[in-house]
């Protein structure tokens, strides 16, 4: 068996140790709400982060297309965009992956698959770097959003014509 | 504002009190000018006659239903039919031949107590209460 | 179970999921008081005839008529306040409608035609004599009881002497146990039973039922336990035995050893111990 | 959040054995960029007469509070607990079973426990129990009571300013226990040290001085229809000039001001002038709009009751001085919670007035009777329903359009289906979001109760995530691709939230997609809406 | 383990040993059979009395009712009724529904996706089951104890006794022994519901992590007088009637201690004088509260009539006339009406 099917088969253990780790980084009691609370309309965290781990590890392993890979990865680093989160914490949590890959592997792998560890190892490199361009959007679009709104709400049209007086 | 304080919706809010209290006060109301002693017990001649129950009159008192339970156990599934009290005095193990024998006055000793306690218990649905006369007293 | 005591504390503890002594607890049930211990017995009564399988054989040679049966029956139900409810007088003193009260019918012990009792032995040409012959019917007390098995609580079970029986405080009127056995032994006390016995025939040693309990015959365990053979047996004048299957020496035996018998439905594997000389 | 990067390994060998969690009380706060608003202007403060103008900065340890703080706040509390049995109720009878943690927009968005209602109240509770309960004086932290100090300000402060008394935990708590009544007793007290922010009282100021938030003056705000006349004339070559400070008009006409400086509230605004004036033009209608109540929503709410008060004011001075019969009121939230549950007894009666009648079905408005005032959405249903107008939803037919309810219109009144009925005349498609997401159960734009600035645009759009979310699903399944609501607050606020979480997704106002729809008698053949996009089948002919 | 619910826990190990250590140690039976239940019954009833007028002192100045559906508007929408009540008789039902059934706790309802992105709904109903049983589960048990305190017996309550031992047991016969007396299944639900609602509380974090001592400590209180109860009805037996003309003596005033009753009997009633006694002082007062809270017990018509605060006062405010003093040269201007045309001196 080599070490992309070995992982194939490990896939639920994997991401849910993953997804447990990324819930982990929430307060301790939120984060037991994250996990047990199932309503993806009252627990939209918890249920973007668990699909989005899922469908990562799949790419992970399968094609590493780009814009699949976006479709999972973005909506939960645009949650971590606004959360009280720094740059590091909010992308970090890709590289747990390693680690728990690691750990779910150690008694079964062999020296010559050393080379195949490492090809997925960089692949996660790979998941993180594009982690880091989506939050980078994301904190973009969200400084676009705070100046469209000031220019929307001061009008400045009319406080040129001096018609808006503010006290 | 501070210094006179005055009830809000005053009439649904006293009304609501009275009912509280007046629920409150029910057991007291309900009793008002009545003794209601325990009941008397009355033995026939031959419960009088045998001075002692199976077990002391304490313990019977609190724990029949529980030594009734036991005999009817021993009795229907084991068929164990004596039961040989710290006396050491067998007594037949049966509601119907032994205990009602002696009690054969079902009204005034088992159902004072039972009333008085609010129990009802079955037992007289199938043991005819009173063996030695074949009555059909209710 | 020597100790009443004991056996309160232990039925207190373990409902309550403590375990180990606790002085506290003794106390509860000292009710307060030091009291010296107490031991009580439970013993069988000397007399009390045992087995290991009792079991009944029916010479039917000697009932040559329905009225023969008769007394036997009677027998029976007046011993265990049987309600008849086809009784003529009963059905008018309590307003009812014969052809409705006969849905209620209890029975105990009861007559029955050879083609019914044995419907796998009638064939279209019996015996003439067997074909019209009364017979003799009753629980019949098998090894392997259906109706214990699907009892759900227990109020129908096989005591050590082979004796199916009911215990009446158990019986949650679920009918199980009627529609498992195959002999049709059981009734449903469809309503209270009382008004249909007679007051000067009840019987105030043996309890009544109530409304929603199955019954069924007992094989006179309470005349047993005193050393007394079965009612039946005893009104047979003689056609009638009464025994110990698993010992060689008993009459029971010495009958199926030297007569050719047959059993209710032995096809079924039930094992019933009522065994008919024909 | 977890304040170290814990290290992989770490994580994954110290599963199940973190370390003991501290209790809420012993969290200490930590206030974070984003997640709160600007302290407000002195100037505004000041100009409106409320203690301890001065120039602060949550950020910094001094708040330049005054000396006895700790005394104001100990003496406001007790007069609010005489003048208000809510709050003394609230205080006493909860029994923390928890039915409300995972309710909150705000709570299911940070993920900060104290953003669970049963805490942001126990933040009160825990003040209350110490000042002015004997179990809490005796018990201390046993029965749950901790002293004022400068630590609780600070979260009350911060946790306060994280409500937007959307009143969706008090559905479901079976006490009724409404967090919306103790957000707003806190932050009546917070305001009498001086903790303001300042996208609320300046708004106030604003609104007290010109009688609108932006401080609009009369002109300008004529100026401002004037342009929306134009635009309107240049789509439908109808000319809908409305009627301003007329006395002895019938009916008064009141919205909030966003309708009138903020896209896309401006198209609503353009909505209500071609509906008035396509009645007039039918029916003679004659209603009038007033630049001295010219804001329907009111921040004061956000203040305290008495600011409230004082601005809600202007809205029956203003009838009493026009002489109208009654008033119709625009499309807003908070302004509507303020019209049902406190203006009459605050500013009534209204017995100068009549009760509201529709001049053109004469239907007579029962549930307005009181107070006077009719909400647009109910008299634009009683229009359609009547077949007053006429419409060509058609129009509307390149938007997939789902309805956002608001929260103090679903929970504080009680608005339900008259938007649903009047939007699904004007448009053909309509899908409903799902249903723990909608009417009495909706989610709030995370933005409302005066938290719609810039500066906590993280806070905003955590606490829009549960909004988003569900507009997200429908987007995907049925591709929705516009938010109708009947909130200004809203049109403000759910652009931005849209932008960051469903980007395709655009909001709109109920009377935007009537003026769409509705067929201006002499109108030229119309090839745009009202926003200069083209109507569906004129695109070819840019 | 958490401090909180062990200081809970012990602090009704404490009271439990007080009592214990009083009746059966020093023989304080007077102590704990009569004055402590006159005392706490008064306390309890005072209490709460005083508790409800103290909140009745304070008026409902607004009309805040939280509207939970559709309210009455144009004749031909249906209104929510009970959710949204528009007259003091829909009020009435509306709060019968929340306090007899706790219909907002019924409201709980989640979804989640199914394989292929449907979405359904899911019962999530435990807490407003549990807290359902919970409380008729006392409500029974409080009112067959007044066989203790009538006599003769009214017939309701003993109608209620024999529908609650209605549940045949024989079922559980090999288990336990319950065949005689008949079993209570009243005061079964009543202590299963009271240990669900504090697991729930101790295991669901978010409850956990808002619960205070002093919501564990009613809870533990509960579980040891049910517990009592039960021990006394099926395991260590009492003497019925002698405790019953004791309870009969504090109902009519002439108390007397019973001969012989166990110390566990005095036990169980010092549980229930605590939890009567800590009752007006407590979150148990929601019992009272509920009928108060001005979110459920006021109609949605404020629109329609006008409801007064008694404490409204007059509030500055920026009448017309200083607005147009401000803004009247603009306003003329810009074509607007005023009311009073510009002055030579200026405006």
């Amino acid at each position: 068996m080599n070490l992309k099917e070995l992982l194939e088969k490990r896939k639920t253990a994997i991401t849910k140790k993953w997804f447990d780790t990324v819930v982990e980084t929430y307060p301790s009691d939120t984060s037991r709400f994250l996990k047990k609370q199932k309503d993806p309309f009252d627990n939209p965290v918890g249920s973007t982060t668990l699909q989005g781990v899922e469908g990562m590890f799949d790419e992970l392993l399968g094609n590493m297309d780009q814009e699949v890979i976006t479709s999972f990865l973005d909506p939960i680093i645009r949650i971590r965009a606004v959360q009280a989160f720094s740059a590091s914490k909010a992308t970090g949590f890709i590289f747990f992956l390693k680690a728990i890959i690691r750990e779910s592997i150690k008694d079964e792998i062999r020296q010559n698959q050393t080379d195949e560890l490492l090809s997925i190892e960089s692949r996660i490199d790979e998941l993180g770097l594009i982690a880091f361009d989506i939050y980078m959007s994301c904190r973009e679009t969200l400084f676009r959003i705070k100046a469209e709104e000031e220019k929307k709400r001061t009008f400045s049209a009319f406080e040129r014509a001096g018609l808006i007086k503010e006290i | 504002m501070a210094n006179n304080k005055q009830i809000y919706d005053k009439g649904k809010v006293v009304a609501g009190l009275v009912i509280f209290v007046f629920i409150v006060l029910s057991p007291f109301l309900y009793n008002l000018g009545k003794a209601a002693p325990a009941p008397e017990l009355k033995l026939t001649d031959k419960a009088k006659a045998a001075k002692e129950c199976v077990l002391p009159k304490e313990e019977m008192k609190a724990g029949h239903m529980q030594l009734l339970d036991l005999w009817r156990e021993k009795v229907v599934r084991e068929a164990s039919r004596v039961y040989v009290n710290t006396e050491g005095k067998e007594f037949a193990m049966s509601l119907s031949n032994t205990c009602l024998d002696c009690h054969s006055n079902k009204a005034d000793f088992c159902d004072r107590c039972h009333n008085y306690a609010s129990v009802s218990p079955y037992c007289w649905d199938c043991h005819i209460d009173n063996p030695k006369e074949i009555s059909d007293a209710k | 179970m020597q100790n009443r005591r004991d056996f309160l504390k232990i039925a207190g503890l373990s409902a309550l999921g403590i375990t180990g002594a606790n002085p506290v607890l003794d106390a509860f049930a000292a009710g307060g008081h030091d009291a010296e211990e107490s031991v009580f017995r439970i013993l069988k009564n000397e007399k009390a005839l045992k087995a290991e399988q009792w079991a009944m054989v029916i010479d039917t040679r000697k009932f040559e008529s329905e009225e023969a049966l008769e007394p036997i029956v009677e027998a029976c139900h007046k011993l265990h306040n049987v309600p008849d409810f086809g009784d003529p007088e009963l059905i008018e003193e309590n307003g009812d409608c014969a052809e409705a009260n006969k849905r209620h019918e209890i029975k105990w012990i009861w007559e029955e035609e050879y083609g019914h009792a044995f419907p796998g032995k009638a064939g279209e040409f019996v015996n003439d004599r067997i074909k019209h012959l009364p017979f003799l019917v009753l629980c019949n007390h098998c090894e392997e009881p259906p109706c214990v098995r699907v009892c759900p609580t227990k109020a129908t079970f096989k005591r050590e002497d082979g004796i199916v029986l009911m215990d009446f405080h158990r019986c949650i009127g679920c009918r199980f146990c009627m529609a498992a056995c195959p002999y049709g032994s059981r009734s449903f006390n469809f309503r209270d039973p009382r008004p249909f016995i007679k007051k000067e025939d009840r019987n105030p040693e043996f309890p009544t039922r109530m409304k929603g309990v199955v019954e069924k015959c007992n094989f006179c365990a309470e005349r047993l336990a005193v050393g007394k053979e079965p009612a039946c047996v005893e009104a047979s004048d003689g056609a009638i035995a009464f025994g110990d299957l698993s010992d060689p020496e008993s009459s029971v035996r010495e009958l199926l050893k030297s007569n050719y018998t047959i059993r209710r439905k032995q096809g079924l594997g039930t094992g019933p111990a009522v065994y008919y000389i024909v | 959040m977890a304040d170290d990067l814990a290290k992989p390994d770490e994580l994954l060998s110290g599963i199940g054995h973190k370390p003991p969690k501290t209790g809420w009380m012993d969290t200490p706060v930590n206030i974070r960029k984003g997640m709160y608003c600007y302290a407000s202007n002195p100037k505004s403060v000041d100009y409106l007469g409320l203690p301890n103008a001065r120039q602060w900065n949550p950020m910094e340890e001094d708040w330049k509070l005054p000396e006895n703080w700790k005394q104001i706040l100990h003496e406001g509390f007790r007069e609010r607990l005489d003048r208000f049995r809510s709050f003394k109720v609230f205080m006493d009878i909860c029994v923390r079973c928890g039915a409300c943690a995972d309710k909150c927009h705000f709570f299911i968005g940070t993920g900060d426990p104290k953003n669970m209602p049963v805490l942001r109240a126990e933040l009160l509770r825990s003040i209350y129990r110490n000042d002015f309960t004997l179990a809490g004086k005796l018990l201390g932290k046993v029965a749950g009571a901790r002293e004022m100090t400068f630590d609780v300000l600070k979260e009350w402060w911060y946790y306060l300013f994280q409500c937007t008394e959307c009143r969706r935990c008090s559905v479901f708590c079976p006490y009724g226990i409404d967090t919306a009544e103790i957000t707003i007793m806190g932050r009546e007290l917070l305001n009498l040290i001086g903790l303001n922010i300042d996208w609320i009282a300046t708004p106030v100021a604003n609104c007290y001085r010109t009688g609108n938030h932006l401080g609009i003056q009369p002109h300008a705000f004529k100026d401002m229809l004037d342009f929306f006349v134009e635009d309107v004339e240049d789509i439908t070559g109808v000319n809908v000039e409305p009627q301003y400070n007329k006395k002895g008009a019938d009916i008064l006409f009141i919205t909030p001001s966003g309708d009138v400086f903020a896209d896309p509230g401006t198209y609503t605004c353009m909505g209500y002038l071609i509906l008035f004036h396509y009645l007039k033009e039918k029916y003679g209608f004659d209603i009038t709009w007033s630049t001295y109540a010219s804001e329907g929503g009111n921040f004061g709410f956000f203040t305290s009751h008495e600011t409230m008060k004082r601005l809600n004011s202007k809205m029956y001075a203003e009838a009493k001085r026009l002489g109208v019969k009654w008033i119709l009121g625009g499309e807003c939230g908070h302004m509507w919670r303020v019209i049902n549950q406190y203006m009459d007894t605050m500013n009534g009666p209204a017995d100068f007035m009549e009760v509201p009648v529709s001049p053109i079905t004469g239907t007579k408005f029962e549930n307005a009777s009181g107070t006077k005032m009719v909400h647009i959405a109910e008299f634009t249903a009683d229009l359609i329903k009547h077949g007053k107008l006429e419409l060509d939803p058609s129009r509307n037919d390149n938007l997939k359009v789902t309805y956002h309810d608001s929260c103090n219109p679903s929970r504080g009144m009680g608005m339900l289906d008259e938007p649903r009925y009047v939007i699904q005349n004007a448009c053909n498609h309509f899908y409903e979001m799902p249903a723990n997401t909608i009417r009495e159960n909706t989610f709030c734009c995370g933005s409302g109760a005066g938290l719609n600035a810039g500066e906590d645009m993280e806070l905003r759009m955590t606490g829009g995530l549960p909004r988003a979310n569900a507009v997200k699903y429908v987007h995907e399944k049925h591709g929705v691709n516009m938010l109708s609501c009947v909130c200004a607050v809203d049109r403000a606020a759910l652009p931005a939230l849209m932008e960051y979480w469903v980007p395709e997704v655009d909001v709109v106002g109920m009377t935007e997609l009537v003026g769409n729809a509705l067929i201006l008698p002499g109108e030229k053949e119309r090839e745009t809406d009202l926003r200069g996009e083209p109507l569906p089948g004129m695109e070819e002919e840019e | 383990m958490n401090s909180k619910y062990m200081f809970s826990l012990a602090a009704v190990i404490v009271l439990f040993l007080l009592a214990y250590i009083g009746v059966a140690g020093i023989g304080l039976y007077g102590f704990f059979g009569i004055f402590i239940p006159y005392a706490a019954a008064f306390i309890f009833a005072v209490g709460v009395v005083y508790r409800v007028v103290d909140w009745a002192q304070s008026p409902v100045p607004f009309r805040i009712p939280s509207t939970c559906g559709q309210q009455k508007s144009l004749p031909w929408i249906k209104p929510a009724s009970f959710d949204n009540p528009a007259c003091n008789g829909t009020v009435l039902i509306r709060m019968i529904l929340e306090i007899v059934l706790f219909r907002s706790l019924f409201r709980n309802m989640r979804f989640h996706f199914n394989k292929g992105n449907k979405f359904s709904y899911e019962w999530e109903k435990w807490l407003w089951l549990g807290a359902l049983a919970f409380h008729w589960a006392f409500f029974v048990v409080v009112i067959r104890h007044l066989r203790f305190f009538t006599e003769p017996v009214p017939v309701c309550i003993q109608w209620l006794e024999s529908l609650d031992s209605f549940f045949r047991l024989e079922f559980f016969a090999d288990f336990v022994q319950v065949g005689l007396p008949g079993v209570f299944i009243s005061g079964i639900v009543l202590l299963a519901a009271v240990i669900y609602l504090l697991l729930r509380r101790m295991l669901i974090p978010q409850v956990n992590y808002v619960s205070l001592a002093a919501d564990y400590f009613p809870l533990f209180l509960i579980i040891a007088i049910a517990v009592s109860g039960i021990m006394m009805r099926y395991f260590t037996k009492v003497d019925i009637v002698g405790i019953k003309e004791f309870t009969m003596g504090l109902v009519t005033f002439h108390p007397k201690i019973p001969e012989g009753v166990g110390s566990v009997f005095y036990i169980h009633i010092f549980f229930v004088s605590v939890l009567l006694a800590y009752f007006p002082f407590s979150k148990l007062m929601h019992l009272a509260g509920i009928f108060m809270s001005p979110t459920r017990n006021l109609a949605n018509n404020s629109r329609v009539k006008r409801h007064v605060n008694p404490w409204n006062y007059p509030v500055k405010v920026h009448t017309y006339e200083e607005y147009e003093d401000d803004f009247r040269e603009k306003m003329i201007e810009a074509g607007l009406p005023v009311e009073k045309e510009l002055t030579t001196n200026g405006g």
